[in-house]
C-alpha cells in the first residue's frame, strides 16, 4: 500500500489532529506513515492543512504530491487543490460548504452539519470526517483508529467523538454505490 | 460624506493590498491601527513625510497596509531603525507600531534608550498580552497566573507596564488606552504626534486566538468588555496599593512632560561644531 | 443642524466584516444586531445617534456612518 | 507509554525527547518558528522531570543563560531558527572558548532575514561554521527523519559534554515538522555522555589543563572546585593571559581536543558507495529525496551511491577520500545555494568533479530533482 | 587581629593574582569590590556558594581577583549567565558585579528582565558615567552636558538613573550610595545579598583617568569630595523638582518590596508538574 | 590641511577621511577597541559638515539606525569589532535582502569571544562571508595600509550605493592602529558615487524592480514615494510574497546583481605573477610581510610573484584563474588558521598545490615566517 | 574595652599603594598625612581614632587599622 | 636610511605622541615613515610605548624590531626591550628614573627632572625627550620637528613645549663625546 492523503479545510476544524490520528493509528496497525502540514507565511489560523501518507515500505519523500483521496472542508481548499487529485482518486467535500461545481467524482457529505445538529456548535468536524472517510475506504484498522482517537482528543470528549466517528462511517458507508477503488485493506 | 473610516478607505489604506487584512475576527489591532489612521489624519501631516516602522509580529505587519513611507524591520528592531531615520532626517514624521513582544521582549533595550535619548519618534504599543504571530507564547507584559502554550501551568514573571516603564526611562509622553476605548486612543495617539519628544502610547487590546481562547476568556466581545471593566483612570488610583491597581487597567496619560529633543539638541551641536 | 434633521446610514461592508460582533454588542442604542447568518445589520436605523462607536471599533475598517441633512 | 510498533512523533517533539534522554536539565529560550514546539513541549515536561525550562527576553539572554546553567553543572539547550541563531552567534563564541557544554538546536527556515519564515532551507550549514568571530572550532550534527533526530539529538549532548563545546543541531523545516513513526529506546539502550568532573583535590584543579584527550574535567559552580572563567584567551588555571606561549598551547588544545575526535565525531551513512561512479552527497531532508533517486537510478542499473552527512562540522572529509579512486562524479543535494556544494570542492582536489542538485528557494528538494541532474551525468 | 580588609586580604583576595589591581590610581572600583566583600563577609556564606558574575569593562575585571566561582562573561551579558546559573542551581548565591555601560547599555534588557523576573541575583553596578576600558566614551548614565571622546561638545541625552528603573522594572530591591559613602555602601550590598529577589545597589565611582579628567573634575580626591557634595538622602528629596534633583546623587534605598521570587515560584510548579 | 608631502594618519582615520570624501553624513556606533577611533573622530567631524553621528545603545541598534538613516536618504557607516560584529549579523541579512547601502568596518581583533582584545588577527574573514543567515551574497573588502584604507572606504561607499547592499570593510588592529603617509585626494579627483534615483512617477516605482544592472533606484523616505521596506521575500513593488516565480525571480536578481559586477568589484594586485612558479597570495597588514618576502625571494632569483587581495568576497578567483597554468603553488599569508587558504583549495580544482604561511595566534606574520614556508616550496 | 585602652596601628602597604591620596584626605582627624614621596604615612597616629575610613576608602586593600589593647 | 626608533615608557608621559611628531616630521621631510603603537589587554593607561620607522623606501613589514634607538623612561621600559636593541644602536635614559646595572651603551640624560624644574609638574617629558634625540642623532630636519611640534601640542603650550624641545636638543649634544654612529644625516 502506498496511499498520499490530504485533509484541508481551514483553523479551527482540527484537521491536523485528524492527520495526526490516521498516521497513528496507521502505525499502531504496523504501516509506515508519514504526516505533514502547511503553515501559512505565519504560523497562525487562517487556512490549514494535513497530508498523510501510508505505506508499507519506507516513506523517502515525505510530502503529498499526487494524493490519493482529498478530503476538502472549504470552498477554498477545494479550489486550490483539486487538481492535485490523482486520476481515479477519492474526493470527498463537505457538501454544504463546497460547491464542486458539476465535479461528477466528489463524494458529498453532511459533515459539519451533522456534527452541529449533534454535538452542538463547539464540536469541530474533523472525527467525523475520520469516519467518513473510513466509511469510504478504510485504510487503517477501526479498532487502531478509535483507540489513537480515544487518545488523542481532549479526555472529557472522547465519548462525543466516537460517537462522531461512528457516525461517519455510517455516512461514508452509506455513500458507496458502487467502490470505485474498491480496497483489499479493509481488514487490517 | 466623509466618516472617518472613509476617510481611512479612500486616503490611507493601500489599495493594492488583499483586505480583509489577516488578522484573526475580532483581533484589536485593527482597531488600534484605525485609531493611530484618524489620529494621523488630524494632524495634517502629509503622507510622504511620515515614516511608519514596525518590528516583526502580527501588530507589525500593520505597515503593509498602509500608504505611508513603510518600513517593516526585524523583531525587536523598529526602534534602532526609526531613530536612524529621524536622526538623518529630522523633519520626517516617525512613528513606531509594534507589539508587546517586539517592542518590550526582544527590543525592551531600544525602547528604554529610546526613551532616554528623548527623540522625536512616538511609539504606538500594541499589547495583547502575548507573542500572537507564533501562536501564543508568554510574553512580558502576560500577567502573572495567565495560560501560554510556554506557560501551560500559569506565568509565574512579574508582567511589565510599558507605559510606566518608558516613562521612567526617560519618554516625554506615555499613555495608555485600550481598544474599547478607541476614542480616547485616538485622542492619546494625536496628543503623542503632537508632542516634541519621545512618545509612547499602549493600546491594551484583544488577541482572541492566541490569548483569549487559552485562558477562557470568550469571544472578542467578551474580551472588549473585560478591557471596559478593568480599566480605570490614572486620576482614580492616586490611594489604590499596589495589589489592588494589580489586576486593573490604568488609562490615561501617565507622564507629559517637556525636555528637550534629541535632534534639536542634536542641531545645536552641528551649528556649534560648524561654527568652530 | 439639528439631530432631528440628520439622516443616518450605517454602512456595513459584508465583504470585510469577520463577524466578530462588536459593532453589535456595543453599539449604545442597540441599532445594530447580528443576524442569523452572524452579520451585523443596522435593523433599528432610526434608533441610530450618530455615536460612530461601531465605526471606530470595527477592526475591519468594515463600518461607515454617514450622515445626510434630511430633506424636509 | 512506549508503543511496540513505535509511535508517532514530530521532529521537533525528538529533539524533546532526545535531549531528556539525555539528561537535559535546562531549557532557556525566545519562540521563533519553525523551532517553537522544542520550547513548548519542553515547558511542560521539564518541570515534570524537575528540571527548569525559562523564557529569556531574547535569544542572547537564551544561550546566556543556557552557557550559565551549564556552568552550574546542569545539561542545557536552546532552540531557535536563522535570525535567533544570528543573534546568538556572539556567545557561541564564548562556548567555544569557555569549553562550555550545550547543544543549540537551529530549525532552519529561509532567508536571509525574515525571509519566507515558514519555508524550508538549509541556509544556515556555513553559518554554523563561521558565524562567530575568530577562528574557533565547532561541532556541528544534522538529521533526516524523526528517528535520526533523536538519535542525533542525544549525539549532540553526548558530544557536547565529552568535548566541552556547544553542539548545534541542525535540522531543516522539514524535518523539524513532519511526524513519523519512531520506537523510543529504553533507558540505558543508548549511550549517554556525562561530563568529566574532576577527582582531584581543589587546589590541583586546572580547568583548562591539557589531558590526554585533550579535554579537562569540568566542575560545576557550587561543587567546591571554585575557578575562573572568561572568554578571554586563559592559561590553564582560567585567568587572561597573552602569553604568546600560553596563547598558542591554549588555542591549539581548543582545536585538537576536536581533531583528535574526528572519527568519532564525523558521521555518516552510505548506501551503494562501493562500486558507485557517482555519489550523490546529501542531508537532512533532502537526504530522503537524495535515496530515493538512489533507488530509482540503481533500479535503472546506475553505478550511483548516497553518502548521507549525519556530521555537517567538522566536514566529513575521509568519508570522502575512500572513494577518490574510485569515484567520478560527486552530486550535492540540498536546499541552498551550494554551501555543501563549496566544501566537496574544496576537498575534490581535482580527483572527482561536483555537481550539484539544489533547492535555493524555500522549497524541498524533491526526487525528481535530483534525478534530472544525476541522469545527465550518469548518461 | 582581623580588620576588615586583612579579612580581604586573607580570605577573599585570589594570592596567585598580581596585585596592586589594574585599576587606574584613585579609580573607585576597588573601594566598591572592598565593600562588596565586606558585606559577604557579613552574610556567613561560604565561597564555595557564591558565583560572581560580571560582563566586560573596567568593573568587569573584579572577579578575577577574587576567591569565589568566578564568571567574566560577554560584554552586556552577565545578568543573563547569572539568571540561568541561579535558575538551574537555586542554591547559589549569584551576584553580578558590572559597570553603567556593561549593566545600562549594551545590557539594559537584560536588567529590565531580571528585574521583571524578580530572581534571586544581587546587582552591584559601579557606575562611573562613563566607558572606562575603552577610555571614556559617553555612556547612558552621563549627565548631559558633560564631555566623553564621542561627546567632545557635551553630551546631549538625558541620563538614566539606574537604580530607579530598575525599580520601576520590576526589582524588588534598589538602592544607591557612592564610593565616598563606603560604609553605607557595604551596608546597601549587605540588605541587598539578604534580600529574597532581585536586588540592585548602584554605587556612585570616581573614574578620574576616563571621565574625571576630560571634565576638569581635578583628582581622584576632587571627584570623591564631589560626591560627597552632590549625595542627598531621598529622604530629603520628597519636595524637589525634577530639576532640583537633576544634579544631585539621590542616595538610600530606592525600593524595597517583598514579592514572590522566581525560583522559589517556579519550585512550585516542578511540584505541581511532578504530582500532575 | 593638505600637506605637500602627504600627512600622517593613523588607519582609523583614513577611514573617517574615506567616508567623510565619500559622502558619508550619519554614523551610529557602539565603541569597542581597536575600532572606537572611527567612532571618536566622526562625532567631532560629522557635525562640522552637517552630518549626523549617534551612539547607540549596542551594536545592534548601531547598524539598526544605520539601515534607517540610509533609508532616509543618508550615506551611512557603523565601524566595530568582532564581537560586536557577532551581534550585528542578523540586521546584515536585512540590509542585503532590503537592499540598503551601508558601510560597516570590522577592524578585527583576535577572537573567538573576547579574545584578545588588542591583538591583530584575521579571524573575521569567513565570518563576513557567512555570518548571517541563509544564502546571500555580500561584498567585503580590505586595505593594507593607510592609503589603501583610505582608497577602499571611498570604495566600500561607492560599491554599496552602486549595488544597494551592506558592504564590510575587513581592517586588521594593525592597519587600524598603524599610522603613515597619505596623500588625500582633492575633491574630484577620485570618483565618489551615489545611489540611483527613481526618476518616473511615483506611481511608477517599482523598488525592486528589475532594471538593466539588476539594480534598481532608490527612493529616500520623505522623497514622495511612498514605498514598503520589508525583511520578508517581497515582489517588485517591496511587498511580502511567497509566490515562487516572485521568490525566484526576486532572489536571483539579489544575487545576480552583484556578480555582474564581478569584474568591477573584485580588486586585485599583482607583482611579478606573470612568470611564477610560487605565487604568495595575502592581503591586509600580512600583505606587506607578503611584499617583503616576495622581495627577498625575486632577490634571490625565485619566480615568485605576489598576489594582495583587496576584496575578499567575491573571492576573486579570476585573478587566480589567469595563473592556472602557469602557477605550481599558491602560498596564502594570512593571519588566521587559514580561512582563504581554503577557498584557493576550493577553486584550485586540482591545478595547482596550496601552502599557507599562518599566524594564528594574534601576531602578526612576519617576512621571515613567510620566507620559511615559500623557501621550502622553491626548494 | 574603653578607646582609651587600646593601642592604634595604621598600616599601610606601599606597594599596593598608588598615592591616591583619599586615605590621607578624608581621614576626619588628620592622623595620615601625604609625604613627601605622595605615600600616606600616619604620622600623627596618636589622634586615630580608629574610625576605619581610611581603611574602607583605600581602592587597593591597602591600608588595615589595627587595634590592640594597651598594656597598662 | 632606514632606522627603527623605539620610544617607551608608561601612560601620560606623551610618547606617542611624540612618536606621532617624528613620524610626522619625517614625512614633512619627504621620507617615508611608519608609527605603531602597544596597547595592553586594553585600551587604558599603563605602559605604553610608540615606535617609528623612519625610511627612504617603501616601509613594508610595519612593526620595529631590532631598533637603531630606543628611549627608554621608565626601569620597566629599559628591563622588558633592552634586549632588541641592535648591535651598535643609540640607548638614551632617562638616568633619574632607570638604572641601567653597568650598561655602558647607555647614554643617560635627566630628562624628567628637568622638565619638572624647567615647566613644572604638569608638562610632560615628551618634547625635550625628543629634543635629545634629535641632539644626540638627528634623524629629521630641526625646523620640521619643530613646526610639527607646534601643530600637535595643545596650542596653548606650544612656547613651553618649543623651548623643551631647545633645551633636550642641547641635553643630547652635550651628550655627544665621540659620536659612535655619525650621522650624515643632520642637515636635512
Ligand atoms: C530574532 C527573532 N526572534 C524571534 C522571532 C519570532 N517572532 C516573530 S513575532 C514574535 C512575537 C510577536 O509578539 P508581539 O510583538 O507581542 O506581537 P503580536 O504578534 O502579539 O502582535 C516572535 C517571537 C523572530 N521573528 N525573530
Ligand atoms: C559586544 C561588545 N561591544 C563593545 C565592547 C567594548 N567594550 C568593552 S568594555 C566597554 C564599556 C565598559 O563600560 P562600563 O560597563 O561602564 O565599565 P567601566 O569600564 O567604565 O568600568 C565596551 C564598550 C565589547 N567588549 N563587546
Ligand atoms: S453610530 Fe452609534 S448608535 Fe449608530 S449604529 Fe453605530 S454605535 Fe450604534
Ligand atoms: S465590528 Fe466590524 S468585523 Fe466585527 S462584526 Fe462589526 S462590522 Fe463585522
Ligand atoms: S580607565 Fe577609568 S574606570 Fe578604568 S580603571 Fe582607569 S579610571 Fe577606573
Ligand atoms: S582609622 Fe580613621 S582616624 Fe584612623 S587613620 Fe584611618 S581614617 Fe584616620
Amino acid at each position: 500500500m502506498y496511499k498520499e492523503i490530504r485533509l484541508a479545510g481551514s483553523g479551527g476544524q482540527g484537521l491536523i489532529t485528524a492527520g495526526v490520528i490516521l498516521a497513528e493509528a496507521a502505525i499502531a496497525g504496523g504501516h509506515e506513515a508519514v504526516q505533514t502540514q502547511s503553515y501559512g507565511p505565519e504560523a497562525r489560523g487562517g487556512a490549514s492543512r494535513a497530508d498523510v501518507i501510508i505505506s508499507d515500505e519506507d516513506i523517502l519523500y515525505p510530502k503529498a504530491r499526487k494524493f490519493d483521496i482529498f478530503l476538502a472542508l472549504t470552498q477554498e481548499a477545494y479550489d486550490k487543490f483539486r487538481a492535485d487529485l490523482a486520476p481515479g482518486g477519492l474526493l470527498i467535500i463537505d457538501g454544504d460548504l463546497v460547491d464542486p461545481a458539476g465535479d461528477l467524482d466528489a463524494k458529498s457529505v453532511h459533515i459539519t452539519a451533522t456534527v452541529r445538529k449533534n454535538f452542538g456548535d463547539r464540536m469541530p468536524p474533523n472525527v467525523m470526517a475520520l469516519g467518513v472517510l473510513q466509511g469510504l475506504m478504510p485504510l487503517v484498522s477501526e479498532r487502531k483508529l478509535l483507540e489513537t482517537i480515544k487518545g488523542r482528543v481532549p479526555p472529557k470528549t472522547v465519548d462525543k467523538n466516537v460517537k462522531a466517528f461512528k457516525l461517519g462511517v455510517k455516512l461514508g458507508k452509506a455513500l458507496i454505490d458502487q467502490p470505485a477503488a474498491p480496497s483489499n485493506e479493509a481488514d487490517l | 460624506m466623509t466618516t472617518p473610516n472613509r476617510i481611512i478607505l479612500d486616503k490611507y489604506l493601500r489599495h493594492n493590498k488583499k483586505f480583509p487584512h489577516i488578522w484573526c475576527p475580532g483581533c484589536g489591532i485593527g482597531i488600534v491601527l484605525a485609531a493611530l489612521l484618524r489620529a494621523i489624519d488630524r494632524t495634517g501631516w502629509t503622507k510622504d513625510e511620515i515614516v511608519l516602522v514596525s518590528g516583526i509580529g502580527c501588530s507589525s505587519r500593520a505597515p503593509v497596509y498602509v500608504d505611508f513611507n513603510t518600513l517593516h524591520t526585524a523583531h525587536g528592531r523598529a526602534l534602532p531603525f526609526a531613530t536612524g531615520i529621524k536622526a538623518a532626517r529630522p523633519p520626517l514624521k516617525v512613528i513606531v507600531f509594534t507589539g508587546d513582544g517586539d517592542c518590550a521582549a526582544i527590543g525592551g533595550n531600544h525602547l528604554i534608550h529610546a526613551c532616554r535619548r528623548n527623540i522625536d519618534v512616538t511609539t504606538v504599543v500594541v499589547n495583547n498580552y502575548i507573542y500572537g504571530m507564533t501562536g501564543g507564547q508568554q510574553s512580558p507584559t502576560t500577567p502573572e497566573g495567565m495560560k501560554a502554550t510556554t506557560a501551560t501551568r500559569g506565568v509565574i514573571d512579574q508582567p511589565f507596564h510599558i507605559a510606566e516603564l518608558a516613562a521612567s526611562a526617560g519618554a516625554t509622553f506615555a499613555a495608555r488606552s485600550t481598544t474599547y476605548h478607541a476614542k480616547e486612543l485616538e485622542s492619546f495617539i494625536l496628543k503623542a504626534l503632537e508632542h516634541k519628544g519621545f512618545s509612547l502610547v499602549e493600546a491594551i487590546s484583544q488577541a482572541p486566538v492566541c490569548f483569549g481562547r487559552r485562558n477562557g476568556m470568550g469571544d472578542p466581545v467578551e474580551m472588549v468588555k473585560r478591557e471596559k471593566e478593568l480599566a480605570i483612570p490614572i486620576s482614580k488610583t492616586a490611594d489604590m496599593t499596589f495589589e489592588e491597581k494589580r489586576d486593573k487597567i490604568v488609562t490615561g496619560i501617565i507622564e507629559e512632560r517637556e525636555a528637550k529633543e534629541w535632534t534639536d539638541l542634536y542641531a545645536g551641536v552641528k551649528k556649534t561644531a560648524g561654527e568652530e | 443642524m439639528a439631530k432631528a434633521d440628520v439622516k443616518r446610514k450605517v454602512v456595513i461592508y459584508r465583504d470585510w466584516c469577520k463577524q466578530c460582533g462588536i459593532c453589535s454588542t456595543f453599539c449604545p442604542t442597540g441599532c445594530i444586531v447580528k443576524e442569523e447568518d452572524g452579520y451585523p445589520f443596522p435593523r433599528y436605523i432610526e434608533k441610530c445617534i450618530g455615536c460612530r462607536l461601531c465605526e471606530l471599533r470595527c477592526p475591519e475598517f468594515a463600518i461607515t456612518v454617514e450622515e445626510e441633512a434630511k430633506s424636509k | 507509554m512506549k508503543k511496540k510498533n513505535g509511535q508517532l512523533l514530530q521532529g521537533n517533539e525528538a529533539v524533546v525527547e532526545g535531549a531528556l534522554y539525555a539528561g537535559c536539565s535546562f531549557y532557556a529560550g525566545y519562540p521563533i518558528t519553525p523551532s517553537t514546539e522544542i520550547a513548548e513541549v519542553l515547558s511542560i515536561k521539564l518541570p515534570e522531570r524537575g528540571g527548569t525550562f525559562i523564557q529569556m527576553e531574547d535569544e542572547i539572554a537564551s544561550i546566556g543563560a543556557c552557557l550559565g546553567a551549564s556552568l552550574a553543572g546542569a545539561k542545557s539547550m536552546t532552540a531557535t531558527s536563522g535570525p535567533g541563531f544570528s543573534l546568538m552567534q556572539e556567545l557561541i563564541g564564548y562556548g567555544v572558548i569557555s569549553e562550555i557544554p550545550m547543544v543549540l538546536v537551529n530549525v532552519m527556515r529561509f532567508g536571509p532575514s525574515t525571509g519566507l519564515p515558514t519555508s524550508p532551507s538549509q541556509g544556515d550549514v556555513m553559518q554554523a561554521r563561521w558565524g562567530t568571530h575568530g577562528d574557533h572550532p565547532i561541532i556541528v550534527l544534522t538529521a533526516d527523519s524523526v528517528p535520526e533526530t533523536f538519535e542525533m539529538t542525544v549525539k549532540a549532548f553526548n558530544f557536547s559534554e565529552k568535548y566541552r563545546i556547544p553542539v548545534i543541531l541542525l535540522l531543516d523545516e522539514v524535518v523539524g515538522h513532519m511526524r513519523e513513526k519512531i520506537v523510543l529506546p529504553a533507558e540505558g539502550e543508548v549511550k549517554v555522555v556525562d561530563r568529566l568532573k574532576p577527582e582531584m583535590p581543589p587546589e590541583w584543579y586546572a580547568p583548562y589543563a591539557d589531558t590526554n584527550t585533550g579535554v579537562p574535567p569540568m566542575a560545576a559552580f557550587g561543587d567546591g572546585y571554585r575557578h575562573h572563567v572568561t572568554g578571554l584567551v586563559h592559561d590553564a588555571q582560567g585567568f587572561p593571559t597573552a602569553k604568546p606561549e600560553e596563547v598558542i598551547s591554549g588555542m591549539d588544545r581548543l582545536f585538537s581536543k576536536i581533531s583528535r575526535g574526528f572519527s568519532e565525531v564525523c558521521l555518516t551513512e552510505e548506501l551503494y558507495c562501493e562500486d558507485a561512479k557517482t555519489i550523490i552527497l546529501s542531508y537532512g531532508s533532502a537526504a530522503r529525496s537524495a535515496r530515493d533517486a538512489v533507488e530509482t537510478l540503481r533500479a535503472d542499473g546506475e553505478k550511483v551511491g548516497l553518502l548521507k552527512l549525519k556530521t555537517l562540522w567538522p566536514f566529513p572529509k575521509a568519508a570522502l577520500e575512500k572513494y577518490a579512486n574510485s569515484v567520478e562524479t560527486i552530486i550535492v543535494a540540498e536546499m541552498n545555494r551550494g554551501q555543501i556544494y563549496r566544501e566537496v570542492w574544496r576537498v575534490a582536489r581535482g580527483r572527482w568533479q561536483v555537481g550539484k542538485a539544489l533547492a535555493p528557494y524555500g522549497n524541498m528538494l524533491t526526487p525528481e530533482m535530483i534525478l534530472d541532474v544525476a541522469r545527465k551525468v550518469t548518461k
